[in-house]
């Protein structure tokens, strides 16, 4: 084949810097027709900024691109996909209030002969595209109204939608929970095997053995290591990314569990207006001792961000049934502040809508929750504060260059820490987190397992949503699985397995189990 | 320009009304440029106060806010409502020259106040002249307060606006053939804070200014708090034009010794309604024109002068 | 939903209007209100606000806002004034010379926002005293009136049609550019990929500038849009009132901004309708007329107007969010 | 980098104040421009602008906008003329009222935004309409003059200080009020945990929200900070002016903002600072200034403040971005 001669891709002595930040140095990246390409590294390590260059998003690089051997320099993503390249971004790209057929087809709309858009042509195409993703959605629904994974899939299809020679997918099953990323797999193969050259980059380890051919390892804006995929394993792997070996992903302790924190019987919360992709808890019971680390796990859409949001008073307005006993006293979810004060502390899921404030700095950030407790008659004193910060800092290993930096210049992972060092400094006694380590590479998951294991240590209990099983199961003493807003069954890990988790998920003997939890209907 | 055709009669031709005489009920509209110029507000609490004495009238008022637009729309509803008369004060002549006409056509009594339409498709006009007004302004001045020869400021209303044009060119006028030097001309926008931020620049360049001539009240009043401040009002005299017979007026102004001098620039309100009273109760005729006096206020005249027009 | 949605924002006005119905002024047994005129003359006095607050349909559809729309038509005014008046154009040059320089303004506007990305708000509030200096200067600070006739110094008499009423005297010239203007807007907002591209880049311009949506070629045209609908609607305006004065349309811009927000546009970009907006739009004026028809106090029509104004924004908070 | 930031924000001032020396009129061989008492009317002539946009300031840097300013203002000077000459109420029982009349209109208007979740901008609109339509009703349409003395209408002589100059004559006390104002939202927005809530909920809100900032209260606050200088300005505007008007404080909103955005402040919120905005209003006054000297014609003297403000929002462009 002509892929011998020249490759489909050539991206030779690529260099970016932000500022003083070299996020790509000298890179050197073939990509081949038929090929999967796993691209790895650390948050930071600069793969979404290589393919940002690729892709005619990031147009201010050194090097020189080419696809099938010629020369090409992009100035703007549409001239890449005319030039058959296509990216699934890392953040969501959709506009939440078209429907899924005009997301797809934004900028290259069907026309009509009249040249007006042809919708129906553009719904049935999408339901095709759709279909392909393994998933029924009606393609005039607007896209805001679908959920985080449901979204995911429809930037999928919208990436398959280009015909693309070239496909980037930036961790693209980050929101996806197991079966969809098992039909996400088939359409790679499919896309493998009619030649189309697809970058991969995920922090799944587990995925890159499965699908990808190569991989290449990134760290610190340069090329550190090549590999064949399938002869990778997930710790050879995760040593060239970080640049030593990883100790032991999951905790291995043995905590008694002291005294209850939180039970929740038979919770139960009816909108005062129905909001739509939301799936309100419907009968959940669970209990959260200190020292313990209790899972929530379940399908997409099975309800655990709304769980923690009802907690935690961020969710939408209602009445609540059932009860809440926190600290041993009832409690009513007042909002977010209320909550932080009665000892809770939620980490959100999406960091970048709900979590930070981008344009600010490390230390504002950092010191949002506290900031008006750590001074006198409301004044911010500015060594404590410093000292705040700079001690949680070097607690979580946060990279960064100086705490006054923006935080919208950090890494994800590192993003992810400062959410988490803010929520810390509240002190709380009950640590809610959802899909705390979604985007956040290897090594710093370690460190984020190890502080939540120093923090149970420490007698805060944890509520972990989550859509890793694996990251369930070895971080978790029990998990209580959700479904359609119920809770439908309780595992101990010490006993379960993955596979156990995934069944329960998918309700086998769920309606059997449901009856281990009381109430319901009540 | 019409100016002599004080004819005598209404334009009885075109008006097919006929007068209801004293035992009838009738509602006047009172279409108002804008409330925020003191002399309209002061126009229309003077039809307020002489309507309320005419227990057939009802008055009812509406403010277009400087848009000749809603003046149209104004008068429109007017006409929907079928009043019995219209008394407006156009925000400008030609844009309300049409709806004017066309309540005018109907029937309608329409009596003119201040500035004028084109045309004569209206039963009277009743307003002040203001090229007059500047005038004896300026003879004042000539006369009176620089006998010898001087230095005049002046501060002129809003740029390319009628009154403005006229009070400058009367004022100049006035003061041909004097020793009188006009040093420098600056906008006040007709506003008292502006006329004294422009003050303030303007005493700065000439400080030996020794008559201020303001186009009217506020901006007089202004520019002696700019001169004030700087410590020279003493050194000068400050005239004013419009004369308003309320607390925050020209009157008042003059018999604190702020203001050496102010021109009275009569609303016409008292005159309308009267004119209102001659068409609809009394039946009889009016002037196609009636031009009102202007009176130089000085402090010899203004208490008295105040108190008349508020008994 | 997106039914219930529309619906709701029709709302208010079906409120507003049926409260004028029953509460309106009658004279001898008939209501004042439902008269044809009447109805005539609140479409009329909308008209150009309603023009303008199309085209500012756009702008803020993208997230922007343009706040010299009131300037403008002050300038169109004028130009189509000067232009008839004072330099003997014919009418059909006029329109276009007029409505070219509305276009050309709202370009440089929307240049300087798109390009520079300097902030929409700061740029038009700019571009309203860039506006009114210039019209002032060219006017002459007076306003030009305009004569009729066949002369030199005369508008020629096809002018004057803008301020004639057809079909039987009944419906008001301007009233008919407004509704012509908002039913071709209103298709072209549904079926066009531009409008798709509109919603986009309010929605999430970033989204949209990676799905190669020429973002700021978009941005332009939606301010040459609006700066060209500015100057329709000053034609009109000079046309109705035989006049082009610099200080025309003073204040105009926040009437069209609160017919499009009423209508239930948002000001952050990517939700609306023009449908909506001329719904605010007649909002306005049947409140308007309703409280001239009753001779309310004009103080007091600024308290309601202004908490109508809020208490229909406040209803659109109603609408379902996604 | 925030040090750059924070000169660049002066930069135009600087610039400004170069060109007005250097292109000062003389007089006798002085520079006009320089002369002690010019460059304190200077301040005085801005420093009720300024007032107000230091309270706009912190309503903007929560993202949001408040156009009632100049109607507050206002307000607050008919209340002051009204209480103190009508009602006979002294100094401070008269400055107390109309302050707290101005944070509980803000504190609605912040309720309305806030709670219930509508737009700043079209709360404010209608908020400015309301504060004219009461200013109008309370005043009876007029201007209320205020004459000084002990005897009833008349106010108190302590009043009139607000129109003198003090330090030797030369300070005028509307400027020093203004610095201090300046000088205590400086301290307070760089120290307090107040203005770190501030610049979160600008920032990104619904985290503030989810960290435990009091979001809704924060907002309902700002607005009573607006709202209350607004008053302030108001109170010194009748007391250099010796009278109130509902008049008063037309259009001074859009000073405001532009002083506000000129000084580099994000209209999207979360970022800016007060030193920034009253660079901006020294900019705006001593371009007002120095054109006035010049005895510029006012048709062109808004062209020229037209294109000043979009260059000085372009130079806040350079600064650098995330
Ligand atoms: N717009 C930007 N401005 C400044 N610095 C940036 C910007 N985008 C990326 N960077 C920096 O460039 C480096 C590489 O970022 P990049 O997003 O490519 O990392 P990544 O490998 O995709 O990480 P992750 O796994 O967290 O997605 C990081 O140090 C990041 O902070
Ligand atoms: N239309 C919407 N309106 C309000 N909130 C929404 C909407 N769509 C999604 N959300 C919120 O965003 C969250 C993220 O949705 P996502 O699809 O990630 O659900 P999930 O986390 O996979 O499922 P789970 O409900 O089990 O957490 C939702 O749970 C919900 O809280
Ligand atoms: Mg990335
Ligand atoms: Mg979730």
């Amino acid at each position: 084949m002509d892929n011998a001669v020249s490759p489909l891709v050539e991206m030779i002595g690529i260099s970016k810097s932000y500022g003083g930040v070299r996020a790509c140095r000298d890179i050197h990246l073939t990509v081949r027709a038929g090929e999967v390409h796993a691209l790895l590294g650390e948050n930071g390590a600069g793969k979404s900024t290589l393919m940002k260059i690729l892709s005619g998003d990031v147009t201010d690089h050194d090097g020189t691109v080419s696809i099938n051997g010629e020369p090409v320099r992009f100035t703007a993503p549409a001239d890449a996909q005319r030039a058959g390249v296509a990216m699934i971004h890392q953040e969501l790209d959709l506009v939440p209030a078209l429907s899924v057929a005009e997301n797809i087809f934004l900028g290259r709309e069907v026309r009509t002969r009249l040249r007006t858009v042809d919708r129906r042509r553009m719904n049935q195409v999408t339901r095709g595209l759709l279909e392909r993703c393994g998933v029924a959605l009606d393609p005039r629904r607007p896209v805001g109204e679908l959920r985080t994974g449901e979204q995911q899939l429809v930037t999928i299809a919208k990436a398959l939608s280009l015909s693309a020679k070239v496909l980037i997918m930036d961790e693209p099953t980050s929101a996806l929970s197991s079966a969809e990323v098992e039909q996400m797999f088939t359409v790679i193969s499919e896309l493998r095997r009619s030649g189309v050259g697809i970058v991969y980059i995920s922090h799944r380890m587990d995925e890159i053995g499965r699908i990808a051919d190569r991989a290449t390892v990134l760290r610190n804006g340069a090329v550190v290591a090549g590999f064949d995929a399938r002869e990778l394993t997930a710790e050879a792997a995760a040593e060239a990314m970080v640049g030593r070996p990883v100790q032991t992903m999951f905790r291995t302790r043995d905590v008694d569990p002291g005294e209850e924190i939180l039970r929740v019987t038979d919770l139960v919360l009816t909108p005062r207006r129905e909001r739509s992709g939301r799936r309100e808890p419907d009968g959940i019971s669970l209990t959260v001792r200190r020292g313990e680390i209790v899972g929530v796990g379940g399908l997409l859409g099975s309800g655990r961000t709304e769980l923690l949001e009802t907690l935690y008073g961020a969710g939408p307005a209602g009445t609540l049934r059932g009860e809440i006993l926190f600290r041993g006293k009832p409690f009513h979810p007042r909002g977010a502040r209320h909550s932080v004060r009665a000892g809770m502390a939620l980490v959100p899921e999406d960091r970048r809508v709900a979590g930070l404030s981008l344009e600010h700095s490390v230390t504002a950030n950092t010191v949002l929750s506290i900031v008006d407790r750590i001074g006198t008659a409301g004044f911010v004193p500015r060594a404590r504060e410093h000292g705040a910060v700079r001690r949680i800092v070097s607690e979580l290993k946060v990279k960064l260059g100086s705490i006054g930096d923006a935080v919208g210049t950090l890494s994800g992972g590192n993003q992810q820490k400062v959410v988490f060092g803010r929520m810390l400094l509240t002190e709380p006694v009950l640590l809610l987190l959802d899909e705390p380590t979604r985007g956040v590479d290897v090594g710093a998951k370690a460190e984020i397992y190890q502080l939540l294991g120093e923090a149970a240590q420490q007698g805060i209990g944890v509520l972990l949503a989550s859509s890793e099983l694996a990251e369930l199961v070895g971080v978790c003493d029990r998990v209580v699985v959700l479904s359609g807003g119920r809770s439908v069954r309780e595992l101990d890990t010490r006993q379960a397995g993955e596979a156990d988790l995934l069944a329960a998920s998918m309700g086998e003997g769920g309606a059997a189990l449901a009856v281990d939890v009381p109430g319901g209907e009540a | 320009g019409t100016t002599s055709e004080n004819s005598g009669q209404g334009n009885a031709g075109a008006q097919e009304s006929e007068c209801g005489g004293p035992d009838g009920k009738y509602t006047i509209g009172m279409s108002q440029a804008n409330v925020a110029e003191p002399y309209r507000q002061r126009m229309d609490d003077d039809i307020k106060a002489a309507a309320a004495e005419v227990p057939q009238f009802s008055v009812e008022f509406a403010d277009a806010q400087q848009d000749n637009a809603k003046q149209v729309s104004d008068v429109e509803n007017f006409l929907t409502k079928q009043i019995d008369l219209l008394i407006i004060s156009p925000n400008e002549a030609t844009p309300l020259t049409s709806v004017v006409a066309k309540a005018y056509n109907k029937g309608i009594p329409v009596i003119v106040l201040d500035r004028k339409v084109d045309g004569d498709a209206y039963t009277t006009w009743i307003g002040a002249d203001n090229v007059e007004i500047g005038r004896t302004a300026g003879e004042y001045v000539a006369s009176t307060l620089l006998p010898d020869g001087g230095k005049v400021g002046e501060i002129r209303g809003l740029a390319g606006s009628t009154p403005a044009k006229e009070r400058g060119d009367g004022f100049r006028a006035g003061i041909e053939g004097k020793d009188i030097e006009i040093v420098q001309s600056v906008d006040g926008d007709w506003l008292r804070e502006k006329g004294q931020s422009q003050a303030d620049a303007l005493f700065k360049a000439h400080p030996d200014i020794q008559v201020l001539y303001a186009h009217n009240d506020p901006m007089a009043e202004g520019a002696y708090l700019a001169a004030k401040a700087a410590g020279i009002e003493k050194n000068m005299k400050f005239i004013g034009i419009d004369g308003l017979p309320i607390p925050s007026g020209g009157l008042k102004a003059v018999e604190q010794g702020r203001l050496s001098a102010t021109l009275i620039y009569p609303t016409g309100g008292r005159e309308a309604v009267d004119t209102a009273k001659k068409l609809l109760v009394d039946c009889q005729a009016v002037p196609k024109e009636q031009t009102l006096e202007t009176e130089l206020i000085t402090v010899d005249n203004a208490a008295t002068v105040y108190n008349e027009a508020n008994s | 939903m997106s039914t219930l949605f529309r619906f709701q924002s029709l709302f208010g006005l079906v409120a507003v209007f049926v409260v004028a119905v029953v509460f309106s002024p009658r004279h001898n047994g008939e209501l004042l209100f439902l008269d044809a005129d009447n109805l005539a003359n609140v479409v009329r006095a909308m008209s150009e606000i309603g023009i303008m607050a199309v085209g500012m349909t756009f702008v803020i559809l993208v997230g922007g806002i343009d706040l010299s729309v009131g300037a403008v038509l002050g300038l169109a005014a004028v130009g189509s004034a000067v232009l008839m008046v004072n330099d003997d154009f014919g009418v059909a040059a006029t329109v276009v010379i007029v409505l070219l320089i509305g276009l050309f303004f709202g370009f440089l506007q929307g240049l300087a926002s798109a390009l520079f990305g300097i902030q929409a708000f700061i740029v038009t509030l700019a571009g309203m005293q860039i506006a009114r200096g210039i019209a002032r200067i060219w006017s002459g600070g007076q306003g030009v009136a305009i004569a009729y006739g066949e002369g030199p110094g005369e508008a020629p008499v096809a002018f004057s049609l803008l301020g004639e009423r057809t079909f039987n005297g009944i419906v008001p010239i301007p009233a008919l550019i407004f509704v012509v203007v908002a039913v071709v807007a209103i298709v072209f907002l549904r079926t066009s990929a531009f409008a798709r591209h509109v919603y986009a880049i309010g929605g999430n311009e970033k989204a949209a500038r990676l799905s190669g949506v020429p973002v700021t070629r978009v941005k332009i045209t939606v301010f040459c849009i609006c700066g060209f609908l500015a100057a329709l609607a000053g034609i009109v305006h000079a046309g109705q009132l035989n006049q082009g004065s610099p200080n025309d349309g003073f204040g105009y811009e926040l009437d069209a901004i609160a017919a499009v927000v009423i209508g239930g546009t948002s000001l952050m970009g990517g939700r609306g309708s023009v449908v909506g907006t001329v719904a605010g739009a007649l909002l306005l004026g049947v409140l308007n007329n309703f409280l001239g028809l009753h001779g309310v106090d004009p103080n007091v029509q600024l308290l309601v107007k202004g908490l109508v104004i809020v208490v229909a924004a406040g209803l659109q908070r109603l609408r379902p969010s996604v």
